[in-house]
């Protein structure tokens, strides 16, 4: 027990961010609400955020914009990456919602088990 | 001993600020419906962050940061309220009755009154004083939804 | 210290409106925590650009502000004008 | 640390909630929280850009697909044991990688020595720019950035054809109901 608590300590946000995204990975399979599952999508990829952008961070270091007196930058190459992921993920939620909708106009339904069994009957 | 002053006030004002937080957050989980939680955190959290951000800029001095901290204050000061009251005007208009009624409506007040006057024959002092401590606020709002 | 003192009241008055959020029983009772879970992270974002010395980062809390009025509103208008807000009987005219 | 706890309540809460809207409202909050979580690791842009998309755009998206759908999640029929076990064996083995990473925070790790420093020191006499964030990605990687651009308008487009074709056979099929009968 003891001799956990320096990898609790030095592992935490790996740690948490592995949770949220075992969270987002458990909506995506077992939930069947589409708008649902788009949620757990987006949990799942703020985990992966999360996970760069700890990976970019100095104990002791700021933020990397360049002034006096500061030495220690945090690294600034997966915040560029994560930007780019944030837009790319919002643009590909939009895509998803409006699926969603089409299929909410095709079915009448916006659940899995309910599209399944409407696709069995025909 | 400028900087002491300008430290005690800040000290002053962080503390008020803190203490109206946690109170609103505390009054948020124990308070029995909606718009009594509302009231408990509207109203404490616009103080609380308004005296911790005024403790900011007593820190901060005449900078650019003092000036942007002043525009946050203002930015509560004018949205907190306004989310408040569209809160609840949406609460009343979607039906959620405030606790002081039951379900069909019906003032639960009278209920209480007849326990009080049950009360009050039996002990006349304490329970007059307890009858006048209502809540206004809260009978105010009600009656508003009444009308309605 | 003095901003140690008031990042701590702020994370506990957090902690106490995620409780809430979590446990709230209807929808209004959420977006009140909410509301407060997002002054709460206004101040937080002020406070920690005091405690770690450098204070440039209030534009973020600014934006956060509006951010956060303007969610509490997109819920409401939903509420209100959505299919829930027929059953609460006349809408007011305003 | 604090931040992240709370932020694991909420991603439950978003698991265990039922009702869409609740769990739209959590999602904004959740946003919020990973923004400041962001802020706290050292990376302002990232949390503004996060706020703005997550609480901002992505809420009044979800609410406007409800609005179009319906807002309860039914249950779900069989019990969910499945995806639960799969789910805990990828997070277990998740954690079992996660033991050979470096610790958090440490200036020598691999991710510190190659790149970043260059542009750090680079930023000023290449562009001009303070801000290393905004120099590496509208002048190191513009190209990249153009790209962002393409994937966002494709985006627009794909949901303005699909909501385009889901008008269209919706108003046929009512003016074939009505010549039915």
């Amino acid at each position: 027990m003891i001799e956990a608590i320096p990898d609790l300590v030095h592992h935490y946000n790996h740690w948490v961010s592995i949770f949220l995204m075992v969270c987002g990975l458990y909506i995506v399979v077992a939930r069947g609400n589409m708008v649902k599952k788009l949620v757990g999508l987006t949990v799942f990829q703020t985990a992966v955020f999360l996970l760069y952008i700890s990976a970019g961070k100095i104990l002791g270091g700021t933020p990397p914009i360049i002034a006096e007196g500061y030495e220690h930058y945090a690294n600034p190459l997966p915040h560029v990456l994560i930007l780019t992921a944030i837009v790319v993920g919002v643009a590909t939620l939009a895509v998803g919602l409006g699926l969603v909708v089409r299929i909410n106009e095709a079915f009448g339904t916006i659940e899995e088990e309910e599209i399944f069994e409407r696709g069995e009957q025909e | 001993m400028l900087d002491l002053v300008i430290d005690a006030i800040s000290w002053i004002l962080i503390l008020a600020g803190s203490f109206f937080l946690v109170v609103g957050a505390i009054g948020l989980n124990r308070m029995p419906d909606v718009f009594s939680r509302l009231q408990a955190t509207g109203v404490s959290d616009t103080a609380g962050a308004g005296f911790i951000l005024l403790a900011l800029v007593f820190q901060a001095g005449f900078t650019l940061v003092a000036v942007k901290l002043i525009f946050l204050i203002l930015i509560f000061l004018f949205t907190a309220p306004v989310a408040t009251h569209a809160v609840t005007r949406a609460a009343l208009s979607v039906g959620v009755t405030p606790r002081l009624f039951d379900a069909s409506g019906r003032q639960r007040r009278k209920i209480t009154e007849e326990v009080m006057r049950a009360k009050t024959a039996a002990r006349p002092e304490p329970a007059a004083q307890q009858k006048g401590k209502g809540k206004p606020g809260a009978r105010k709002k009600g009656g508003r939804s009444s009308k309605r | 210290m003095m901003f140690a003192v008031a990042a701590i009241a702020v994370l506990i008055a957090l902690a106490l409106a995620v409780v809430r959020v979590l446990a709230g029983p209807t929808v209004f009772d959420r977006l009140v925590a909410a509301n407060k879970i997002g002054n709460a992270v206004i101040l937080l974002v002020a406070i920690f650009g005091f405690l770690t010395g450098r204070p440039e980062w209030l534009d973020i809390g600014i934006l956060y502000g509006l951010l956060n009025i303007i969610a509490v509103f997109a819920v409401l208008k939903f509420l209100r004008y959505g299919d829930l807000g027929v059953t609460g009987g006349e809408e007011p005219t305003d | 640390m604090v931040l992240l706890t709370l932020l694991a309540v909420v991603a439950i809460g978003i698991v265990r909630l039922r009702n869409l809207f609740a769990v739209v409202i959590l999602g904004a909050v959740y946003s919020f929280l990973i923004a400041t979580v962001f802020l706290v690791l050292d990376a302002p842009d990232v949390a503004m850009t996060e706020a703005a998309v997550g609480a901002g755009i992505a809420t009044v998206m979800m609410l406007a697909v409800l609005h179009l759908t319906k807002t309860d999640e039914s249950r779900p029929r069989q019990p969910q044991i499945f995806p639960l076990f799969v789910s805990a064996v990828t997070g277990a083995a998740l954690i079992y990688g996660t033991l050979d990473l470096p610790p958090f925070g440490e200036a020598d790790t691999p991710v510190h020595t190659h790149v970043g420093p260059y542009y750090l020191s680079q930023s000023i006499p290449d562009t001009g720019v303070p801000n290393v964030v905004a120099s590496v990605l509208a002048s190191y990687r513009g190209w990249d950035t153009l790209g962002e651009v393409v994937v966002i308008f494709t985006a627009a487009i794909g949901v303005l054809l699909l909501l385009r074709r889901a008008q269209r056979p919706t108003r046929q099929a009512t003016r074939s109901r009505r010549d039915a009968p």
